[in-house]
C-alpha cells in the first residue's frame, strides 16, 4: 500500500499532457513587468526609478519587514516606468517595467552550468542568502523561505519534507525539474537540511511520476538521511498538512504550522532555487512554467524570466487555439483565471492552462441535495455545504465555530459537488469575513 | 464534544458603574412577537437583567452588546437550578414510598427536602457565583 | 378614582375580597348545579341500561351490585318489572383496545342471552374502531339475541363468530373480550 | 365606529389564532368537528367576556401588583362556572371537550385580554373587545373544525355528505397540525388580499 | 411494569405535545435553538414534577375529603402559578448568579397549559402518588423529546429555502404535523 | 482569439457527477424491482407506478410554476424517484385516486412546503405513503396476492403480507406452526427472495432490491453505512429475540427479507436530503432505524415498522448532524 | 349555607392570601420598571426591523429613544418625518428635523460606456467577484452588476436593469435604510439628501484612477480634471484621489457643473430640459 493521507481527497483526471516535454528556455521578451509584491507578506519597496539601467539579478525592490522578500530584475535593460500594472490578482499592482536590452548579469552571479556540490555556508548564512536572493516558496503560496527556515525559539524541527507531489492535474513543472535538475535539487535539499539543522529529509512524490521517483532514488541512494517516498495519487496530497500526515503521520493542529509538529515543508522548486541562491548566488529571477491545454499545439515546460508576459509563453507553445475560453494561471484546482494576457509570470506561476470552451464554463447550480460528497472530499474534515449556507445567511459566528478558517481552499468540495454549488466561492467569502472578525477581536 | 461552544444573547446596557455592568437581555424573538408575552408566564421577568463584570470595554448606557456565556455553564446552571433538586425530590419520594411511609407524609417531606437544598446553595452562594461569569462582546 | 397603591395591606385586602366573592359565587353555582350534574350522570347510565335490557320499572342504579373480575370491578344493574328480573345490565371493560380502555354495557336476559350491547367509553380511532358506537354503525347488532353459550365471542379470524369491523380487528377483538368478561362473570354469579 | 373596529379586528386582522397564535392547545385539541370547535369557542368567549366585564369594573380596586393573581382567580371562577354548567346541561359536549375546558384558564388569550385591554379600558369597550376576540377565536376554531371534519370524515356539522370515511389523518393529531399550518397561510394570503 | 407502561405511553405513544396538544405555545414559540430547548426541557421536568406532587396532595388530601372537587381548576392554577414564582424567587434569593445564568440559558418557562394539563390528567387517571410522579416525569421527558427534535429541525430549516408565506409559524405547524405522523408509528407499543 | 475570456474562481475542473445523474442512477437501480413486481402483479403494478411518477412530476411542475413562482426544476429527476418510491410502497390494487393524492401530499407537503429539493426534513415519498396509510388504513392494508404476470388491475385477490400474518398470530401459536400452517400459506425463503409474496409493489423481490443496492454502491451513489447498519441492527435485535424465545419470534433472516425492510434500508433511508451527512451520523441513524423498526414490528400495532422508523429518524437527523461532526483535521492531536 | 360553600370560601381565601403573599414578594423583587412609552413608541414605528436606524430592531430603537433625552442621532429612516413626529408627540419633545435621504448609484458603466473585457462565471455575488478581479470590465471601481445591493434591499426599492447591468433605485420606495450601501463591496451607493421633485445632481462614478486609465476603462468615468470644482460657486465639489464628489448638503442644483464635465460623468436627473440642451437634442434627433 502506498502512503497517503487518510481523510478526504478526490481524484480528478490527471491530464499531464506536457509530462514528456523537456524544459525549454524561453527567449527573452522585449519588456518585463515585475510586480513588487510576489510573495505573501508586506510588499517590497521599489529601489529603482524610471530611466535607471539595471542588470539581471540586480535588486529592484527591497524587502520591507521580516515576512517579505527582495525583488530582483530578471533582465538587463532600462526601467521604463514604475507604475501600477495588472498582475495575476486581477487588479493593478505596483510594478517595475523594464525594457530589455541584451542579457547582462551581475558579476557576483555564477551563470555557469556546473553543478556545485560543496556546501560551505552555515545555517545562518544560508538563511541570509535565501533572504538576499528573494527566495519564496514555489509551491504556490510564495511564502518567503527564509522565514520558514528560521525556526522560532521554543520550536524544534526534526525532519524536512520536500514536496514533489504536484497533485494538481495538468502541471508538470516540478516533475520536469525533478527529472532534469536532479543533482542540483538534491544539493538544494542538503542545503535546506543544513539550514534547518535536521538529519532527515523525506521527498514525497505521487506515484504517477515513477520516472522522477526512480531518478531521485538513484541520486539520493548515497546520501544519508534523504529518502524518497512514492505516494498514492490523490488530490490534495500536495497540501502541506496532508503531505505531513501522509509521510510522517503527524497532524498539524487546527490553526497551527508544520513547525508545531517538528517539520518544515518545501517545494522541489524552492529547493532548486535555494541551490542556485546559495551555491551560485543567483536570485530568484526565473522559474519553470508548464504551458499546457488540450488544444494547444505544443504543450511545453519552459524556463521563463519573471515578468515575461503570459502571452509570450503561450505564443511559444503554439499560440492560442481558436476555441480558447479560459486561461488559468496555476493548476486547475487552485489557479486563478486570467482576464488579460499581458499579465506577467511571477515567482508563484507554476503553469498556464488553456481551456477550451466546453471546459471553461461552470455547469448550472442546483440546490444542495445534502449528498455529503463534499464532506467526504474535504481533506480537512470540514462540512463545506454547511459553511457555504452559513456564509450565505451571514451566520459567520457559527461558521467560525465550524472551523471555516481551517479550509485550505483546495477546491475538492466544489469539484465533487453534483449540484455544482459554488462552495469554495462562498467559503472564501466567509473566510474573509471571519478573518476580519478575528483580527478585530484581537485588536481590542 | 466541542466544549468551547458559547451561548450569546443580545442585550442593552442598562447601567454601568464601577466594574459592574447591568445588561438587559432581550426576550426571545419567537415569543416577543406574541402580544401576551409580557404576562405570559405570569411573572414579569420577560426582561432579564444580567450583571456582568466589566472587562475593559468602554460601554455606555443604551449600547447594544452581546452577553456571552459558555454553553457548559448553561448546562451546569440547569443542573444546579433544576435537575439536582428534582433528583433530590424524587429520590426521597422513592425511598419513602418504598419504605411504606404514607403518601402525604412522603410527599410533604420530599417537598421539604428542598429547604435544606436551597440553604446549602445559599451558603455556597459565593462559590457558585464565581463559577458563573459572563463576558461582554461588543456588537459590530 | 385613582388606582390603589400596591402596598401589602391593599394587596391582601383586594385579593381576599376577590377570593371571597369568587368562592362564594362558586359555592353557590356548585349548589345550583349539583343536582343537575348528578341527574345528568344518572341519566347517562340509565340510558345505557335502558338500551340493553327490556323495559323495567325499578331503578336499577339503586340496586347495583359489584363483582370483581380480572383485578377490576364489574357493575351489575338488575332491571325488574313487577319485581321480576327482566334483564341485567353489566358494565364491563377491556384493556385490549387499540388505544386503551374500552367500557361496555352488556344487557343479559335472565337466560343468559345477550339482549344488546352499547359502548360507554372508548378512545378508538374515529372512523375505524369507533364503529362500535351505535351512532356510527350497526356493527353491534350482530350481538343481539345471541347466546354466548353457542355464539363464540371471538372474531372470525380467531375462530369465533363475530365479524370484525373492517380494518379494526384489534378493536373488535377487545370488544369481544369485554363482552366475554361480562358473560363469564354473569354466569359465575348467576349460579 | 371605533367600537365596530374593535369588534371586527378579532376576525382576521388580529385573529387570536391565525394572527396572534394564542390559545393553540384548545385550537388543535378540540377541533375534530366543527361543532366541537364552535362549542369550545363559545365557552371561551363566555369566559372572556365575563372576565373582561369584571376586570374592567373592578380595575381600580386592584393594586397593580396583585393584578395577575386577581385576574387568575376571576377567570378561574368563570371557567369553573362554565365547567359546572356544561356538565349539568350539555354533558355530551362536556365529554367531547374534556380536559380543554379547565384549560381555558391558562389560555393566554383570556388573560392577555384581561391584562392588555380590560384593565385599561371602560366597560363597554371591554365587552366589545371580549366579544370580538372571543368570536374571532370561535370563528377560527369552527373553521379549523370544519376543515378537519370535511376532510377527515366527509361531513360538516355532523351531516354526512359523502359515503364512507374521509381522510382519517385529519381527525388524528398530525392532521390537526398540518391543517392549521396551511390554514394560517391561506388566511394570511386572504388578509393581504383584503 | 405499570411504570414502564406509563413511561412509554407518555413519551412516545401519547406524547403530550404531539398527541395530547398541550404546551403548544412554548413548542411553537421557543426559538429553534437546540441548547435552549434542552434547557427548557430540564426546567419543565422540575416544575412539572413538583407541581404534580403538590396538586396530587391537594387533590387527594384536601379537595376530595372535603368534597370540593369542583375547586380543582381554580386551586390548581393558583398553586401552580405561585409555585413557579416561588421557585424563581428562591433561586434568585439563594443564588443570584445561578439565577442569572439560568436566565440567559432559558427562554420563558411558559408551560402552564402543559403543567396544569398533566396535573389534571394524573388526577383523572386515578394514579397513586408514585404513579403520578412518574407520569409527570414521563410527560416532561416527552415534552423535551418533542421540543428538542423540533428545535433541531427548525435549526435545519433556518438554512433551508422555505417559501416566504410558509416561513415561521406555518412551517412549524407542518413540521409538528409530520413529526406527529412519524410518532404515530409508536401506536400500540404499550 | 476573438471571444472574451471567462473568469471564475477556482477550481476550474469539475467532476462529471451531477444531481440528475444520481437521481437517474437510483431509477436504474429500481428497475429490477419494478420488473419483478410486474412479473408477479401484472400490468397493474406498472399502472400504479406510472400514475405515481407522472403525478409527482406534474405536481412538482405545477407547484413550482404557479405557487412558488420559481423556475420548475423537474429535470433534476428527484420527483421521478419520489414517485417511484411512493408507488413502491403502495399495494397494487390501490385506487388510482389515492395514488394521485399520495403524490400530491408527497410533493406538496413533504417537499415543496419546505422549499423543494434539498430542504425537506422528512422523506417525501414516506410522507405521502404514511399519510395514505393513516388516512385510508383499510385500502392501504389490503394486499393483492401475487398471481403472475397476467393479473389485471381489478382481479387482484386480497391477501395479507407475511408480517401481518405473523403479527396476527404471534399470540395464538408458535412461529413454527404459523410458518407451516397451510391455511396461512406463509411464503418460504425462496419465495421471499424471488418475490412471490403479498405486499407493496416494490418490496417483494429481495434479489432485485439487492441487485439495485450493488449497482448504487458500485456507482458510488450511496455508501454502505446506512443500509448495512440498518440491516445489521435488525438482524442482531431480532436475532436476540429469536434466540430468547423462538416460539414467539420469527428468525432474523425472515425479518430481513420481509416487509419492505430492504426497500426502506436501501432506497429510502439513504435519501440524501433527510439522512445525516457524516459517516458516523449515518451509522447512528441506521442503528436507530433498525431498533425502532423491530420495536414497532414486534410490540407495536402495525405489523410493518420501517416506514415509521425512517420518518422518526428523519426527525432526529438535524440533531445528529448538529452533534456528530466529521472528525476535523488537526482536532485531536495524537502525534508520535 | 351549606358546608361545602363554607369550606370553599375558607380554603380559597386562604389560598388567595398565600398566593398574594408570594406574588407580593415576586413583585417586590422582580418588577423591572418598563417605561410604558417604549411600547407606545414601538407601536408607532413601522416595525420593519430593518436596522436602518442602527439598532437591531424597532424595539431596541424605541428603548433607546425613550431613554435618551434628545433625538440626537436617533432617526428611523423608514418611517421618516411622520413617524418621528408621532414619536415626538408621545415623548412630548420637539419634532426633530431630519432631512430625507435617498440612495443613488454612483456608476454609469453601461455596456456602451464601458467595454466588457471578460466574462465572469463565478457565484453571483458582488463581493466574491470583487475579491477575484476587476470584474467584467477594466474598471476596478465600477459596478459589478451582480445585484448584491438589490438582494439587501428590504423595501422593493431596487432592481437590476438588464439593459445597463446596473442597479436602479425606485425613489418612491427607498427609505434610506442604507442596507444597500453596506452591501456593496465597491462602495458605489451613497445616501444623498432628497431634493424637491426628486432632483439629483451627482458624480456618477467612483473611479480613483488617473484620467488615462479611467477613461480607457469607461467613457463616462470621472477623470478628476477639476473643471467642475472650478465652476461651482458654492464649494460643493471637492476632488480627491482623481475623483470629484458633490456634497449634497451644499449643492444648490444650479446645474453649472454638468455641462463642463468633459466625460459626462455628472448626472442631472428629474430636471426640466435645458433650453440649449433641448436644442442640442433636437439637432441630434435630426442628424
Ligand atoms: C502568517 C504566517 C506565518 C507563517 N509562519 C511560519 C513560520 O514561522 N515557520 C514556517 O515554517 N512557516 C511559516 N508559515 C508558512 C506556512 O507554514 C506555509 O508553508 C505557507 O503558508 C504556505 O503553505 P501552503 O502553500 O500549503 O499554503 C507561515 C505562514 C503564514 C501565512
Ligand atoms: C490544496 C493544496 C495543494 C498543494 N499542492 C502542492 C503541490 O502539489 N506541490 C507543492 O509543491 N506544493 C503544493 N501546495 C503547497 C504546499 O502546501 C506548501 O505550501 C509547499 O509545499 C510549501 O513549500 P514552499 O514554501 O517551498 O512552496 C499545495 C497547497 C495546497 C493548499
Ligand atoms: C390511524 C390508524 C388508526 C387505527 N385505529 C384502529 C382502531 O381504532 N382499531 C383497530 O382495531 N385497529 C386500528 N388500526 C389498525 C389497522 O387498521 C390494522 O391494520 C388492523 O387493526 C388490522 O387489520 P385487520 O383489522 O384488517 O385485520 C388503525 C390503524 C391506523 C393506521
Ligand atoms: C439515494 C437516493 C435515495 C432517495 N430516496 C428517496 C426517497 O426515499 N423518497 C423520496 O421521496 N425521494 C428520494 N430520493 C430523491 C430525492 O432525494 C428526494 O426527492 C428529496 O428528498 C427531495 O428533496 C432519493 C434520491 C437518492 C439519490
Ligand atoms: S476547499 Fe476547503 S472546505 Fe473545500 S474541500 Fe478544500 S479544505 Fe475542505
Ligand atoms: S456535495 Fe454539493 S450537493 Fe452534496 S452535500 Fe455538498 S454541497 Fe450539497
Ligand atoms: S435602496 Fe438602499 S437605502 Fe433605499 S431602501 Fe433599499 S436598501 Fe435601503
Ligand atoms: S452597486 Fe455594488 S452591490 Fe450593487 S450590483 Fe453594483 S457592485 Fe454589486
Ligand atoms: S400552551 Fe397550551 S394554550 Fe398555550
Amino acid at each position: 500500500m502506498l502512503k497517503t493521507f487518510p481523510k478526504g481527497g478526490v481524484h480528478p483526471p490527471e491530464n499531464k499532457i506536457s509530462a514528456a516535454a523537456g524544459i525549454d528556455v524561453l527567449p527573452l521578451p522585449e519588456q518585463v513587468t515585475i510586480p513588487i509584491s510576489q510573495h505573501l507578506g508586506a510588499p517590497a519597496e521599489p529601489a529603482v526609478a524610471k530611466g535607471d539601467t539595471v542588470k539581471a539579478g540586480q535588486i529592484i525592490a527591497t524587502s520591507k519587514g521580516f515576512v517579505s522578500a527582495n525583488i530582483h530584475s530578471s533582465v538587463s535593460g532600462k526601467v521604463f516606468k514604475v507604475d501600477k500594472a495588472v498582475d495575476a490578482s486581477g487588479y493593478k499592482k505596483m510594478s517595475v517595467i523594464i525594457k530589455v536590452e541584451g542579457d547582462e548579469w551581475l558579476d557576483t552571479i555564477d551563470t555557469g552550468n556546473e553543478h556545485k556540490k560543496d556546501i560551505t555556508l552555515n545555517s545562518e548564512e544560508i538563511i541570509r542568502k535565501c533572504a538576499e536572493n528573494g527566495i519564496v516558496g514555489m509551491g504556490g503560496a510564495t511564502f518567503p523561505s527564509h522565514v520558514k527556515l528560521s525556526i522560532p525559539p521554543g520550536k524544534h524541527c526534526d525532519v524536512l519534507i520536500i514536496n514533489g507531489v504536484e497533485c494538481e492535474p495538468y502541471l508538470t513543472s516540478d516533475h520536469r525539474l525533478m527529472l532534469e535538475r536532479t543533482g542540483e535539487l538534491v544539493t538544494g535539499i542538503s542545503i535546506l537540511m543544513k539550514a534547518l539543522k535536521v538529519e532527515r529529509a523525506m521527498i514525497g512524490i505521487e506515484n504517477n511520476k515513477t520516472d522522477a521517483i526512480e531518478r531521485l532514488r538513484e541520486f539520493t541512494s548515497g546520501i544519508d538521511g534523504i529518502s524518497v517516498h512514492a505516494l498514492k495519487v490523490k488530490y490534495p496530497q500536495g497540501g502541506e498538512k496532508q503531505l505531513i500526515k501522509a509521510l510522517i503521520k503527524r497532524e498539524v493542529p487546527s490553526g497551527g504550522l508544520p513547525v508545531d509538529v517538528g517539520t518544515v515543508v518545501h517545494n522541489v522548486g524552492t529547493a532548486y532555487a535555494v541551490y542556485e541562491a546559495v551555491q551560485l548566488n543567483k536570485p530568484l529571477v526565473e522559474r519553470v512554467v508548464t504551458v499546457t491545454g488540450k488544444e494547444l499545439e505544443k504543450p511545453v515546460n519552459v524556463l521563463a524570466r519573471i515578468g515575461t508576459p503570459v502571452s509570450n509563453l503561450i505564443e511559444f507553445a503554439g499560440g492560442l487555439p481558436d476555441n480558447t475560453a479560459k486561461i488559468v494561471n496555476g493548476g486547475p484546482m487552485m489557479g486563478k483565471a486570467l482576464a488579460n494576457l499581458s499579465v506577467p509570470v511571477t515567482k508563484g506561476t507554476s503553469g498556464l492552462i488553456v481551456f477550451r470552451e466546453e471546459e471553461a464554463r461552470r455547469k448550472e447550480t442546483g440546490p444542495c441535495i445534502r449528498c455529503g460528497k463534499c464532506i467526504t472530499a474535504c481533506a480537512m474534515g470540514l462540512e463545506p455545504y454547511l459553511l457555504m449556507s452559513l456564509t450565505e445567511k451571514g451566520m459567520h459566528e457559527r461558521s467560525e465555530k465550524e472551523k471555516i478558517m481551517d479550509c485550505m481552499e483546495c477546491g475538492s468540495c466544489s469539484y465533487i459537488c453534483p449540484a455544482n454549488r459554488p462552495l469554495l466561492d462562498y467559503i472564501r467569502l466567509g473566510k474573509a469575513t471571519v478573518g476580519k472578525m478575528i483580527k478585530e477581536r484581537k485588536q481590542k | 464534544m466541542q466544549n468551547d461552544k458559547t451561548i450569546e444573547h443580545t442585550g442593552i446596557v442598562r447601567s454601568v458603574d464601577n466594574n459592574q455592568v447591568i445588561v438587559n437581555i432581550e426576550s426571545h424573538p419567537a415569543c416577543s412577537s406574541c402580544l401576551a408575552s409580557g404576562i405570559c408566564d405570569l411573572s414579569e421577568s420577560a426582561d432579564k437583567q444580567i450583571s456582568v463584570r466589566d472587562n475593559g470595554y468602554r460601554l455606555e448606557r443604551g449600547q447594544k452588546v452581546h452577553v456571552v456565556m459558555k454553553q457548559s455553564m448553561g448546562y451546569r446552571a440547569l443542573f444546579l437550578g433544576y435537575l439536582l433538586p428534582f433528583l433530590i425530590v424524587i429520590t426521597i419520594l422513592i425511598t419513602m414510598t418504598a419504605l411504606g411511609v404514607p403518601e402525604p407524609v412522603s410527599g410533604i417531606s420530599a417537598l421539604l427536602s428542598l429547604v435544606p437544598y436551597y440553604s446549602i446553595i445559599y451558603f455556597k452562594k459565593e462559590k457558585i457565583g464565581k463559577s458563573f461569569s459572563f463576558t461582554i462582546k461588543k456588537t459590530d | 378614582m385613582a388606582k390603589k397603591e400596591s402596598n401589602l395591606k391593599n394587596m391582601l385586602v383586594a385579593l381576599t375580597m376577590i377570593t371571597l366573592i369568587a368562592s362564594a359565587a362558586l359555592g353557590g353555582i356548585y349548589e345550583l348545579t349539583k343536582e343537575p350534574i348528578a341527574a345528568a350522570k344518572l341519566e347517562k347510565k340509565n340510558n345505557a341500561i335502558r338500551q340493553v335490557i327490556p323495559d323495567f320499572d325499578n331503578n336499577p342504579t339503586e340496586e347495583v351490585y359489584k363483582h370483581a373480575a380480572d383485578g377490576d370491578t364489574l357493575y351489575f344493574y338488575p332491571g325488574k318489572s313487577g319485581g321480576n328480573i327482566v334483564g341485567t345490565a353489566v358494565e364491563t371493560f377491556t384493556n385490549k383496545g387499540f388505544s386503551g380502555e374500552i367500557k361496555v354495557m352488556v344487557g343479559f336476559l335472565p337466560d343468559g342471552t345477550i339482549n344488546d350491547v352499547v359502548v360507554l367509553e372508548h378512545a378508538e380511532t374515529p372512523g375505524l374502531g369507533d364503529k362500535m358506537e351505535k351512532s356510527k354503525s350497526d356493527w353491534t347488532v350482530q350481538f343481539q339475541g345471541k347466546d354466548p353459550e353457542s355464539f363464540r365471542l371471538m372474531v372470525t379470524k380467531d375462530g369465533g363468530d363475530v365479524d370484525a369491523i373492517t380494518a379494526s380487528t384489534i378493536s373488535s377483538r377487545a370488544f369481544c373480550d369485554a363482552v366475554a368478561r361480562a358473560y363469564e362473570t354473569f354466569k359465575s354469579t348467576d349460579k | 365606529m371605533d367600537q365596530l373596529k374593535n369588534f371586527t379586528k378579532g376576525f382576521i386582522r388580529e385573529n387570536p389564532v391565525f394572527a396572534l397564535f394564542l390559545g393553540l392547545c384548545p385550537t388543535l385539541g378540540v377541533t375534530t368537528t366543527a361543532i366541537n370547535g364552535l362549542g369550545m369557542g363559545l365557552a371561551t368567549t363566555f369566559v372572556l367576556v365575563m372576565s373582561n366585564i369584571v376586570v374592567s369594573l373592578i380595575k381600580n380596586f386592584i393594586p397593580d401588583k396583585v393584578r395577575i393573581p386577581s385576574f387568575i382567580v376571576i377567570i378561574a371562577s368563570f371557567v369553573t362556572i362554565v365547567e359546572l354548567t356544561m356538565q349539568a346541561y350539555i354533558p355530551s359536549l362536556f365529554d367531547a371537550l374534556g380536559l380543554f375546558i379547565p384549560l381555558i384558564v391558562v389560555n393566554c388569550l383570556v388573560l392577555g385580554r384581561a391584562e392588555a385591554f380590560a384593565s385599561k379600558n371602560n366597560l363597554l369597550s371591554s365587552i366589545v373587545d371580549g366579544m370580538g376576540m372571543g368570536l374571532g377565536f370561535s370563528f377560527a376554531l369552527t373553521l379549523l373544525g370544519a376543515v378537519r371534519e370535511i376532510l377527515g370524515s366527509g361531513s360538516i356539522f355532523g351531516f354526512k355528505f359523502i359515503e364512507g370515511d374521509g381522510m382519517l389523518i385529519f381527525i388524528l393529531s398530525p392532521g390537526a397540525f398540518i391543517a392549521l399550518g396551511y390554514l394560517i397561510v391561506i388566511v394570511n394570503k386572504f388578509k393581504k388580499g383584503a | 411494569m405499570e411504570y414502564i407502561i406509563i413511561i412509554i405511553s407518555a413519551i412516545f405513544v401519547n406524547n403530550i405535545v404531539l398527541n395530547k396538544f398541550l404546551g403548544i405555545c412554548p413548542f411553537i414559540g421557543v426559538s429553534g435553538r437546540i441548547e435552549t430547548s434542552i434547557g427548557m426541557s430540564g426546567a419543565v421536568l422540575f416544575v412539572m414534577t413538583i407541581a404534580t406532587l403538590v396538586t396530587y396532595l391537594i387533590q387527594n388530601y384536601i379537595l376530595e375529603p372535603f368534597n370540593i372537587g369542583f375547586m380543582q381548576t381554580i386551586t390548581f392554577i393558583l398553586v401552580i402559578a405561585s409555585l413557579v414564582q416561588l421557585v424563581e424567587i428562591i433561586l434568585k434569593k439563594v443564588s443570584p448568579s445561578l439565577y442569572q445564568a439560568l436566565g440567559i440559558f432559558l427562554p420563558l418557562i411558559t408551560t402552564n397549559c402543559a403543567v396544569l394539563g398533566v396535573a389534571i390528567m394524573a388526577g383523572q387517571q386515578e394514579l397513586n402518588l408514585m404513579e403520578s410522579i412518574v407520569y409527570a416525569i414521563a410527560n416532561s421527558i416527552g415534552f423535551g423529546l418533542a421540543l428538542v427534535t423540533f428545535a433541531g429541525i427548525r435549526e435545519h430549516l433556518d438554512l433551508a429555502d422555505v417559501p416566504g408565506p410558509m416561513k415561521g409559524v406555518p412551517i412549524a405547524f407542518v413540521v409538528a404535523g409530520l413529526l406527529a405522523m412519524a410518532f404515530m408509528g409508536f401506536a400500540g407499543i404499550v | 482569439m476573438n471571444k472574451l475570456l471567462t473568469v471564475s474562481p477556482s477550481p476550474h475542473e469539475y467532476s462529471k457527477e451531477s444531481t440528475p445523474k444520481l437521481m437517474y442512477g437510483v431509477v436504474i437501480a429500481l428497475a429490477p424491482a419494478l420488473l419483478a413486481t410486474i412479473w408477479f402483479f401484472g400490468w397493474a403494478a406498472l399502472l400504479v407506478t406510472s400514475v405515481s411518477v407522472i403525478s409527482c412530476v406534474i405536481f412538482e411542475y405545477l407547484i413550482q410554476k404557479f405557487i412558488l413562482k420559481k423556475e420548475p426544476s423537474i429535470k433534476d429527476g428527484s420527483a421521478i424517484v419520489t414517485g417511484l418510491l411512493l408507488a413502491f410502497c403502495l399495494p397494487t390494487n390501490l385506487p388510482l385516486g389515492l395514488v394521485i393524492l399520495g403524490s400530491l401530499v408527497a410533493i406538496g407537503v413533504g417537499k415543496m412546503t419546505f422549499g423543494g429539493l434539498g430542504n425537506n426534513p422528512f422523506n417525501p415519498a414516506l410522507v405521502g405513503r404514511v399519510f395514505l396509510f393513516l388516512s385510508f388504513p383499510v385500502q392501504m392494508t389490503t394486499w393483492p396476492v401475487p398471481k403472475g404476470f397476467n393479473t389485471s388491475f381489478s382481479d387482484a385477490i386480497t391477501g395479507a403480507t407475511p408480517l401481518s400474518v405473523l403479527n396476527e398470530n404471534y399470540e395464538k401459536m408458535p412461529v413454527d406452526q404459523i410458518m407451516n400452517d397451510p391455511e396461512l400459506s406463509m411464503p418460504g425463503y425462496s419465495k421471499l427472495f424471488w418475490g412471490e409474496m403479498g405486499g407493496s409493489l416494490g418490496e417483494i423481490a429481495a434479489f432485485a432490491l439487492i441487485l439495485g443496492l450493488a449497482y448504487m454502491l458500485i456507482r458510488k451513489i450511496i455508501t454502505w453505512h446506512i443500509p448495512v447498519s440498518i440491516l445489521l441492527t435488525v438482524a442482531v435485535f431480532t436475532g436476540i429475540l429469536w434466540l430468547a424465545n423462538p416460539e414467539a419470534n420469527a428468525d432474523p433472516l425472515y425479518h430481513l427479507m420481509t416487509g419492505g425492510l430492504l426497500l426502506g434500508a436501501i432506497y429510502m433511508a439513504t435519501d440524501y436530503v433527510s439522512s445525516p451527512m457524516s459517516k458516523k451520523g449515518m451509522i447512528i441513524y441506521g442503528v436507530g432505524i433498525g431498533i425502532i423498526t423491530v420495536l414497532i414490528r414486534r410490540f407495536g400495532a402495525y405489523p410493518e415498522g420501517v416506514q415509521f422508523a425512517i420518518l422518526i429518524m428523519n426527525a432526529f437527523t438535524p440533531l445528529i448532524n448538529n452533534y456528530i461532526k466529521p472528525s476535523r483535521f488537526g482536532e485531536e492531536v495524537k502525534n508520535g | 349555607m351549606s358546608s361545602v360553600v363554607l369550606i370553599t370560601i375558607i380554603s380559597l381565601s386562604l389560598l388567595g392570601i398565600i398566593a398574594a403573599l408570594i406574588l407580593y414578594f415576586v413583585a417586590q423583587k422582580f418588577k423591572v420598571y418598563e417605561d410604558p412609552r417604549i411600547d407606545q413608541v414601538e407601536e408607532a414605528l413601522p416595525g420593519a426591523n430593518c436596522g436602518g436606524c442602527g439598532f437591531a430592531g424597532c424595539r431596541n430603537f424605541a428603548e433607546a429613544i425613550v431613554k435618551s433625552d434628545t433625538f440626537d442621532g436617533l432617526n428611523c429612516p423608514v418611517g421618516g418625518g411622520e413617524t418621528m413626529a408621532k414619536i415626538a408627540e408621545i415623548l412630548d419633545r420637539k419634532v426633530p428635523e431630519v432631512e430625507p435621504r435617498v440612495a443613488v448609484v454612483r456608476c454609469n458603466g453601461t455596456p456602451e460606456h464601458r467595454k466588457k473585457t471578460s466574462e465572469y462565471n463565478g457565484a453571483l455575488n458582488c463581493t466574491i467577484a470583487n475579491s477575484l478581479y476587476t470584474g467584467e470590465s477594466d474598471c476596478p471601481y465600477g459596478c459589478l452588476g451582480l445585484g448584491e445591493c438589490v438582494d439587501a434591499c428590504d423595501f422593493n426599492a431596487m432592481y437590476m436593469d438588464s439593459e445597463t447591468g446596473l442597479p436602479v433605485i425606485i425613489d418612491d420606495n427607498c427609505v434610506a435604510c442604507g442596507a444597500c450601501v453596506k452591501a456593496c463591496p465597491r462602495n458605489i451607493i451613497e445616501l444623498r439628501k432628497k431634493a424637491r421633485k426628486d432632483r439629483k445632481i451627482y458624480v456618477s462614478c467612483v473611479n480613483e484612477d488617473k484620467g488615462g486609465p479611467a477613461r480607457k476603462a469607461c467613457k463616462v468615468a470621472c477623470i478628476g480634471c477639476g473643471k467642475c470644482e472650478k465652476v461651482c460657486n458654492y464649494d460643493a465639489i471637492t476632488i480627491s484621489n482623481n475623483l470629484a464628489f458633490i456634497d449634497s448638503d451644499k449643492c444648490v442644483f444650479c446645474r453649472k457643473c454638468v455641462p463642463v464635465c468633459p466625460t459626462g460623468a455628472i448626472l442631472e436627473l428629474n430636471f426640466p430640459p435645458r433650453k440649449t440642451a433641448k436644442k442640442e437634442q433636437e439637432e441630434k434627433v435630426k442628424a
